[in-house]
C-alpha cells in the first residue's frame, strides 16, 4: 500500500504544483490591466470602465454634479438589476445631490476632513462602503451588486454595498417535503441562506468562511461549522479541498460536490445535499461542515455516511417509535428498490423450486405466450419505467401528470393484454418504482436505479448466486468508501455501539445525549452545558 | 481455442494493469516476482485447457500421509 | 511491515467467527454424524472446548510477537533458510486450503443450485469478488465483515427459529450409546476442519489495532462460532435423524428444506445457501489474503497487490486440478486433511512457540549474567 | 487502486454477461410435474408423470373448463433416469419435478420391492423431499394418475391435500414423506409402512373431463388401508382396524372418532389430541414392550337414550369403554404385526436402541425373530374434557 499511497501523493503534488503554475500564467494573461489604478480624470475612468464591459447595456455609468454649484463631478457605476435601485436613489444619489446642497456645506472647508472622507462619513447613509483604487476591484464590485462612486480629481472611489434586485423569496421546498417540520427552504441567495441557518443556531461559535471559487464566475462559496463541535481536521480538509479547486465556473453546488468528493469511482453519493435549513442546522449541531454556494438552494454537508441518505428530518420531529418503524420501512424500501426485479428474475428463471406451487402455476400461466425471457421482459419494463419517470420530470407539470397516467395505466395494461409482458412483471416493476421513492435522498435513489440494472444482469446470468455475490461486492465497495475521512458505513462498520442509537432506530430524545462520535470533535454531549465544560477543559490543558 | 485466447486476453489485461504501475515506480523486484507468477498462472491455465497434466500437491500429501491415515483409521474402527 | 491499515478488535472477532463457521456450517454434521452417530453433538462440544486450548496457544505466539505476521516470526526464529522453508510449508497449506474452499463452493453450487453451469464459471466469478476484497485490503475486509455478519446473524436466527417446530427429541437418544471412541473420531475430524485452520489468523492478528482486544476477540469468535456449529449439528440430528444426516452431502441444506411454517414460509433453503456463501466467502478471502501476504513477505516485495491477480489465476486452476471428482475431495478431507492440518496447525506453531520460549529464556539467562 | 478494480470488475462483468445463463429456464419452458407414478412392466419401469397445464388451471379458475388441467406422459425404461429423460421426446417442455406432490408406486412394483426407485428420488437435486409417498392398491400407479379430480383442479394436489386433511381428522390415515420412508428402510429397529390409494368407481370414466363436471364423479380416489413392508417389499395390507391401531400406537392420530357402544347404539368420542410413547424394556432375557397412550377427547355424538351425561360416573364409564376400544385396536394391530406379518412396524427395536443401546447391538442382527415373542403391554388413558354445547342429549328426556 505504501508505494501506492506514495504514488498517489506524488501525482497529487505534481499536479497541484503544476496547477498553481498554470493558474498564475492564466491570471497574468487574462488580466493584464489588473494592477491599474484609477486616474484623476473621471471622464477617462468612465470611458475605461465602459470599454471594459464592452458598453454592456445593463451597466449604468452616470455622471452627476454635487455641491452648491455642482462643482464636483461624480460618476456612479452599477449593474442594473443587481442592485436595489430604490435604495440607491434614496441613500446614495439623494444624499449626494440634495443633502450637500441643502445643508449649504462649503466643500472647501469640511470640518477638517477631506471631501471624500466627509462624503463617506457624513453624507452617505448606507451600511457598507469600501474604498477602491483599482479598476479590477471596481469591475468586480460592479458585478457583485455594488454601486461604485468615482470622484473627478481623486484617485479613489467608493464601492457601496447595495445588493438587491429580483430574487426568489424563501419558499417551501419541493424536493424534500415533510408532513411535520419547517416549511422554509433555501433560496439562490447565499446571504439569505446563511441567515436562515443563523436564525436557527443563535450562537457565536457558528463560524462562516467564504471564498470566491471559479475564475470566471467568481462564485462565493462559504463553509459553515460550529467551532468546538466540529472536528478541526475535517474543516481543514474541506478548506484545502475547496482551495484546490481550479475551474472557470461554478454554477451549482453539484460542481463543488464533484470536485471535492473523496472517490469519484463510485455510484454512491458521499456528500449530502439538501434544500432544508433544518437539516443543515441539525448536521452542524452533529459536528458536520456545511458548504453553501451562491446561486443555488442546495447546500452540501460533509462528512456524510450511508445511513443518513435513508433518514429524513421528520424522523426527529415525530415520536421515536414511529420514526424507528418508518426507518425500517425505508431500509426495506431500499432493498426492494434495489433487488425486487432481480430477485423476480432469479427465482422465476433459476429457482422455481422456491415458489409455492400455486404461485408457480399462476405465474407460469401468466407467462404462457410471453415472447421474451424474463430478464428481457424485466429489462424492457424497467427501461420503460425510467423513460416515463424522466419524461414526466422534464415535461411541463400539466402534461407530466397526463403522461404518467397514460404511461402507467394504458401502456401497462395494454402490454399485459397484448401478452408482451406478464402481469406479475408489471406488479414487480411498479412495486420497485414505488419503493424507490421511499429512499429519502434523491441522490441515493438514482444510485439504486442504476445498480438495479447491474443486479438484474447478475440475476439473469447466475441467479441468486449472482445476487449474493453482487451484494457482497456492494458491501465491499461501500466499506472502502470514505467521506472526508469518515468511513462511509460507520457507525455499522467500524461498529460503534454508542452511535447505534440513531441508525436503524431512533431512540427517544432523552437517550440521545451524545453526538455521533464519528463526526464531532470530542465525546461531548448534545447539551450546551457540557460543551462549555469541554472548552474549559481545553483551556486548562 | 477460444478459452486459450480468453486466458491470454485476461493475462494481458493483468499485465497492463499491474506492470505499468510497478514499472512506473521502478519496483524491479516486485516486477520480476509478478512476471514469474503471471507466467505460472497463464501457463497453468493453458495447461489445464489443453488437458496437459500439471503437478498436484494433493498427490504429494496423499503419498506422505496415507500410511499414517490408515493407522489412525484402524485405531478408531 | 506492509501498510495494510488496521482493523478493530470487533472486526477481528467477526472474521474469526465467520472463518470458524464458513464451510463447516454446511458439511460438519455429515462428517460428525458419520463418526459419532447420535453423540455428534457431544463430540462437537468436546471439540469446541479443546479448540479453546488450541486458540490459547495461537494467542500465546501472537502475544510474544504482537507486531509480526507468522511469516516474519518464522524467519526470525528459525533463521533465514529453515525459516523460509517452514514458511513455504505453511504457505502451501494456506494455498491448498484456499483451493479446497473454492472447490467446495463450486461443488455445492453445481450440485444443489445450478447443475448445468460449468464449475469453472462459478470459480471465476466467486474468485473475482475474493480478489476484489483482497485488493481493497484488510481494512475493507474487516469493515465489510461487520455488515455481513449482521446479515448472517439475522439469517441464522430465521433459520434456527424456523426449524424449531420440526424437532424430534427422540432422535438424540441413545446418549453415549456407542462409547467414547466414535466421539474421539469425530473430534479428530472436526478439529481439523475449522479449528486447526485458524492458524492463518496469525497472518492477520498483527493488523489489529488493539493487542488485548485481538486476543479476546480471537477467543470469543471461536467460542461463538463453536456454539453456532453445535446448534447446526444438534438441529440436523434432531430434525433429520442420524441415518439421514449421515447420508446427506450437504445436511444443513437438507435441513433447511424441512422448514415449513404455515403454508407460506417454506422452500427457503436458499437462506442456508446464503449463510454459507457469506461465511465461506470470508473464510476463502482470509486464507487467500494470508497466502498472498505471506508470499509477498517471503519474497520481500513491497506490495502483495501486484501478485494477487496472477495468484488468483493459479488458484482457479488448482481448485479444479486438486481433485478429479467430489469423492476424491471427500476422501482427501476425511483421511489426509486432518493429519496435514495437525502438522501445520498444531505441530508447526508448537515448534515455533517452543523455540520462542527457549530463545527468550536464553536471552534472560544471558541477561542475568 | 480504483483503476485496477474498475478494470477487474469490467472483465468480470463481461465474462458473466457473455457466458452466463447456463441454468436458465423460463417458466413457460418447464413442465411442472405434480405427481409421479411408477410401475413395473415386463422387467422395465413404467413412469407416468402428471404434468400441470398452467394455462388451463388458470382458465378453470375463471369458470370454464375446456381441457384437462393436467396431462400425463408415460415412458418405459430400465432405469428411472432414462425413463424421465425419454419423456422429453414427446413432452414439449423440460420436465421439472421440484413441485412434485405425490409419488405413487404401483402395487406390483411394491410387491417386488421398491428399493430400486428410492435412490433416484433421494439423490436428484430436483426432488425436494416434501412429497408424499403412496402405493396404488389393487391397481397400477398410472391408472391412479389418470383420474381427474373434483374441487381441486389438479389431481395430485387433491390427493396430497386430502391426505393431509384426513391425517388430521381420520385415524387410519397418515402422511408418509419419502425421508421417513427411507429412514425406516435403513434403520434396523423399525419397518416402513405406506398408505395406500385406490380408485373407487370406473377408472376409464375418470380419465375424461366429464368426470369433473358431474356432481357425483364416476371415479374418484380414496386413501384407505396401510401397506406394511418388510424391507422394501409390500407384505400385506392392514385392515382399517389394524391401521387405526397402528396409528394410535405411533401417536400419529390427531383428530379421530372412537365409537363406544352403549346398549345397541353408539356414543362417538372425538379425540382432540393424542400422545403416545413406545418403550421396550429388558427383563432378564425377555423383551417387554409397552405402549402408553394418552388421549384427550370430547363427546361428539350420543345415540342412545337415557344416558345421563351430567353424572361423573357416565363420563368415567365412557372413558373406560373408549380405552378398551382403542386398546383392542392397538392389540389387534400388534398381534397382526407379530404373528401374521412378522414385521416390526411399531419400532420396538428403535425403542430398545434408545433405552438399551448395548443390548440392541447384540440383537439387532436378528431382531426379526425376537420381535415375534415380545410381550406388549398397552396402556391407554382416555380423558374426556368436554361434552359439546349441550349437557344431556335430547334423547335423554325423549318421551318413552
Amino acid at each position: 500500500m505504501s508505494f501506492l499511497k506514495f504514488f498517489k501523493k506524488s501525482i497529487d503534488k505534481k499536479s497541484f504544483e503544476q496547477l498553481l503554475a498554470d493558474k498564475e500564467k492564466q491570471d497574468s494573461s487574462e488580466q493584464p490591466q489588473s494592477k491599474e489604478t484609477i486616474k484623476r480624470s473621471l471622464h477617462e475612468n468612465l470611458k475605461k470602465i465602459r470599454e471594459a464591459f464592452g458598453n454592456s447595456s445593463d451597466i449604468v455609468t452616470r455622471e452627476i454634479r454635487i455641491g452648491r454649484q455642482g462643482e464636483i463631478r461624480v460618476g456612479i457605476i452599477y449593474t442594473d438589476g443587481l442592485i436595489n435601485s430604490e435604495a440607491n436613489h434614496n441613500f446614495v444619489m439623494e444624499s449626494l445631490m440634495f443633502e450637500l446642497r441643502r445643508n449649504e456645506v462649503d466643500l472647501k472647508d469640511l470640518a477638517g476632513l477631506t471631501l471624500l472622507n466627509y462624503i463617506k462619513e457624513m453624507v452617505l447613509t448606507v451600511g457598507s462602503i469600501e474604498d477602491v483604487h483599482d479598476f479590477n476591484v471596481i469591475t468586480n464590485a460592479v458585478l457583485s451588486g455594488k454601486v461604485v462612486l468615482l470622484f473627478d480629481g481623486y484617485e479613489q472611489g467608493f464601492a457601496v454595498e447595495m445588493k438587491g434586485g429580483k430574487e426568489r423569496g424563501v419558499q417551501e421546498t419541493t424536493t424534500e417535503t415533510t408532513i411535520r417540520g419547517p416549511r422554509e427552504g433555501f433560496t439562490e441567495n447565499l446571504r439569505v441562506n446563511t441567515s436562515l441557518i443563523r436564525r436557527k443556531i443563535k450562537d457565536h461559535r457558528l463560524w462562516i468562511e467564504s471564498k470566491k471559487v471559479g475564475k470566471v464566475t467568481k462564485t462565493e462559496v462559504s463553509i459553515m461549522y460550529i467551532k468546538g463541535i466540529v472536528r478541526e481536521e475535517v474543516v481543514q480538509e474541506v478548506r484545502s479541498r475547496i482551495e484546490q479547486i481550479d475551474i472557470d465556473g461554478i454554477l451549482e453546488s453539484g460542481y463543488i460536490e464533484e470536485l471535492i468528493q473523496d472517490d469519484s469511482y463510485t455510484p454512491f453519493p458521499t456528500i449530502y445535499n439538501t434544500e432544508r435549513p433544518d437539516i443543515v442546522a441539525g448536521h452542524l449541531l452533529e459536528g458536520r461542515v456545511a458548504i453553501l454556494v451562491d446561486g443555488t438552494p442546495f447546500v452540501l454537508t460533509v462528512p456524510s455516511i450511508f445511513v443518513q441518505f435513508l433518514q429524513s428530518p421528520e424522523d426527529y420531529y415525530q415520536r421515536a417509535d414511529i420514526s424507528s418503524l418508518i426507518r425500517f420501512l425505508r431500509f426495506f424500501g431500499f432493498f426492494t428498490a434495489l433487488l425486487a426485479p432481480s430477485l423476480y428474475v432469479a427465482i422465476t428463471t433459476f429457482h422455481q423450486e422456491m415458489l409455492p406451487t400455486q404461485l408457480l402455476i399462476s405465474l407460469a400461466a401468466q407467462r404462457e405466450g410471453v415472447p421474451f425471457p424474463a430478464f428481457i421482459e424485466a429489462f424492457l419494463m424497467e427501461i420503460m419505467l425510467e423513460i416515463l419517470r424522466e419524461a414526466g420530470l422534464r415535461m411541463p407539470r400539466a402534461i407530466g401528470q397526463a403522461v404518467s397516467i397514460v404511461g402507467t395505466l394504458v401502456v401497462g395494461t395494454a402490454a399485459v393484454d397484448a401478452g408482451i409482458v406478464s402481469a406479475a412483471m408489471v406488479i414487480v416493476v411498479a412495486f420497485t418504482a414505488i419503493s424507490s421513492f421511499m429512499v429519502s435522498s434523491y441522490d441515493l435513489a438514482i444510485t439504486v436505479r442504476m445498480l438495479r440494472f447491474v443486479f438484474m444482469g447478475l440475476a439473469a446470468s447466475f441467479g441468486l448466486f449472482g445476487i449474493i455475490l453482487g451484494l457482497v461486492a456492494l458491501v465491499l465497495h461501500l466499506s472502502s468508501l470514505r467521506s472526508f475521512g469518515v468511513p462511509y458505513l460507520s457507525p455499522m462498520a467500524p461498529f460503534t455501539l454508542a452511535d447505534q442509537k440513531d441508525v436503524f432506530i431512533r431512540l427517544p430524545r432523552r437517550l440521545l445525549i451524545f453526538r455521533p462520535r464519528v463526526f464531532s470533535s470530542q465525546q461531548n454531549t448534545k447539551r450546551e452545558k457540557s460543551l462549555f465544560q469541554n472548552e474549559n477543559q481545553r483551556k486548562k490543558k | 481455442m477460444w478459452n486459450i485466447i480468453g486466458i491470454l486476453f485476461v493475462s494481458a489485461c493483468i499485465f497492463i494493469i499491474e506492470a505499468l504501475l510497478l514499472l512506473k515506480h521502478k519496483l524491479w523486484k516486485d516486477f520480476i516476482v509478478f512476471i514469474i507468477f503471471l507466467f505460472l498462472g497463464t501457463g497453468l491455465s493453458i495447461a489445464r485447457c489443453i488437458n496437459f497434466p500439471i503437478p498436484n500437491p494433493i498427490e504429494l500429501l496423499t503419498w506422505i500421509y496415507q500410511p499414517l491415515s490408515e493407522a489412525v483409521n484402524k485405531i478408531f474402527q | 511491515m506492509l501498510d495494510n491499515g488496521k482493523i478493530t478488535a470487533n472486526q477481528y472477532k467477526m472474521l474469526v467467527l465467520l472463518f470458524t463457521i464458513g464451510s463447516s456450517i454446511l458439511v460438519a454434521p455429515t462428517a460428525l454424524v458419520n463418526d459419532a452417530k447420535q453423540d455428534a453433538w457431544i463430540a462437537i462440544i468436546f471439540t469446541v472446548i479443546i479448540s479453546i486450548l488450541l486458540v490459547l496457544m495461537y494467542i500465546k505466539i501472537y502475544s510474544i510477537f504482537p507486531n509480526m505476521t507468522l511469516v516474519e516470526i518464522c524467519e526470525l526464529l528459525l533463521g533465514k533458510w529453515i525459516g523460509k522453508f517452514a514458511v513455504a510449508l505453511f504457505l502451501m497449506y494456506a494455498f491448498i486450503l484456499s483451493g479446497e474452499l473454492l472447490r467446495e463452493i463450486g461443488d455445492f453450487t453445481t450440485t444443489q443450485m445450478m447443475p448445468d453451469t460449468p464449475i469453472d464459471a462459478i470459480h471465476i466469478v466467486f474468485m473475482g469478488v475474493v480478489v476484489m476484497a483482497t485488493l481493497l485490503g484488510l481494512e475493507v475486509i474487516g469493515r465489510s465483515s461487520e455488515i455481513i455478519s449482521l446479515w448472517l446473524f439475522i439469517l441464522l436466527a430465521i433459520y434456527f427459529i424456523a426449524i424449531l417446530p420440526q424437532i424430534k427429541i427422540g432422535n438424540l437418544q441413545p446418549i453415549l450409546g456407542e462409547g467414547m471412541k466414535p466421539i474421539l473420531f469425530g473430534f479428530y475430524h472436526f478439529i481439523s476442519l475449522p479449528y486447526l485452520e485458524l492458524i492463518v489468523f496469525l497472518m492477520i492478528a498483527p493488523f489489529v489495532n488493539h493487542q488485548k482486544g485481538a486476543e479476546k476477540g480471537f477467543l470469543v469468535g471461536v467460542i461463538i462460532g463453536g456454539i453456532l456449529l453445535t446448534f447446526v449439528v444438534m438441529f440436523s440430528i434432531l430434525v433429520l435423524g442420524v441415518e439421514n444426516t449421515a447420508r446427506q452431502i450437504y445436511p444443513s441444506y437438507a435441513l433447511a428444506r424441512k422448514i415449513e411454517i404455515g403454508k407460506f414460509f417454506q422452500r427457503v433453503e436458499v437462506i442456508m445457501a446464503g449463510i454459507w456463501f457469506l461465511s465461506i466467502f470470508y473464510k476463502l478471502t482470509i486464507s487467500f489474503y494470508a497466502f498472498v501476504l505471506g508470499l509477498s513477505q517471503l519474497f520481500k516485495i513491497k506490495d502483495y497487490r501486484s501478485i494477487t491477480l496472477p495468484i488468483s489465476m493459479m488458484l482457479i486452476v488448482y481448485a479444479i486440478a486438486f481433485h478429479p471428482n467430489i469423492v476424491h475431495f471427500f476422501e482427501f478431507v476425511h483421511n489426509i486433511w486432518p493429519l496435514y492440518s495437525l502438522t501445520i496447525g498444531f505441530l508447526f506453531p508448537l515448534i515455533l512457540l517452543g523455540t520462542a520460549l527457549m530463545k527468550k529464556r536464553q536471552r534472560h539467562v544471558r541477561g542475568n549474567r | 487502486m480504483n483503476k485496477r478494480l474498475t478494470s477487474l470488475l469490467f472483465i468480470l462483468a463481461s465474462i458473466m454477461l457473455l457466458a452466463g445463463c447456463w441454468d436458465r429456464r423460463e417458466l413457460n419452458d418447464i413442465a411442472i410435474v405434480s405427481a409421479l407414478g411408477i410401475d413395473k412392466v415386463d422387467d422395465e419401469l413404467l413412469v407416468t408423470i402428471q404434468v400441470i397445464n398452467p394455462g388451463q388451471v388458470a382458465t378453470v379458475k375463471q369458470g370454464g373448463i375446456t381441457k384437462a388441467p393436467v396431462r400425463t406422459f408415460q415412458s418405459k425404461a430400465r432405469t428411472l433416469s432414462e425413463a424421465m429423460r425419454k419423456v422429453t421426446t414427446f413432452s414439449p417442455r423440460a420436465v421439472y419435478s421440484s413441485h412434485l406432490r405425490m409419488l405413487i408406486i404401483g402395487e406390483d412394483l411394491a410387491k417386488e420391492g421398491m428399493g430400486e426407485i428410492i435412490d433416484y428420488v433421494v439423490r436428484g437435486k430436483e426432488f425436494r423431499t416434501d412429497f408424499y409417498l403412496s402405493i396404488a392398491k389393487n391397481t397400477r400407479a398410472e391408472n391412479i394418475l389418470k383420474v381427474l379430480s373434483q374441487l381441486e383442479t389438479i389431481p395430485a394436489h387433491k390427493l396430497s391435500s386430502s391426505l393431509k386433511l384426513s391425517e388430521k381428522s381420520w385415524g387410519p390415515i397418515e402422511t408418509i414423506e419419502i425421508n421417513q420412508f427411507v429412514n425406516e428402510l435403513v434403520y434396523k429397529g423399525i419397518e416402513p409402512h405406506v398408505i395406500g390409494v385406490e380408485i373407487i368407481g370406473n377408472p376409464e370414466a375418470g380419465e375424461k373431463i366429464e368426470n369433473v363436471e358431474k356432481t357425483k364423479a364416476d371415479a374418484y380416489l380414496k386413501f384407505g388401508s396401510v401397506a406394511i413392508m418388510r424391507k422394501d417389499k409390500l407384505v400385506d395390507w392392514l385392515t382399517e382396524k389394524e391401521s387405526n391401531g397402528l396409528h394410535y400406537a405411533l401417536g400419529k392420530v390427531q383428530r379421530a372418532v372412537i365409537n363406544v357402544p352403549c346398549k345397541e347404539k353408539k356414543v362417538a368420542i372425538e379425540t382432540i389430541r393424542t400422545n403416545s410413547k413406545i418403550q421396550t424394556k429388558v427383563d432378564g432375557h425377555q423383551f417387554k414392550g409397552t405402549v402408553q397412550l394418552h388421549i384427550d377427547g370430547a363427546v361428539a355424538e350420543v345415540q342412545c337414550e337415557r344416558m345421563d351425561l351430567e353424572k361423573i360416573e357416565t363420563i368415567n364409564l365412557l372413558q373406560k369403554k373408549a380405552e378398551e376400544k382403542v386398546k383392542k385396536d392397538i392389540l389387534t394391530a400388534i398381534q397382526a404385526s407379530q404373528k401374521k406379518y412378522e414385521v416390526d412396524i411399531f419400532g420396538f427395536g428403535e425403542a430398545l436402541h434408545r433405552s438399551h443401546p448395548s443390548i440392541w447391538h447384540k440383537v439387532k442382527k436378528d431382531w426379526h425373530s425376537h420381535f415375534k415373542d415380545i410381550q406388549v403391554h398397552v396402556d391407554v388413558d382416555v380423558k374426556l374434557r368436554r361434552i359439546g354445547t349441550i349437557n344431556n342429549s335430547p334423547l335423554h328426556e325423549m318421551k318413552p
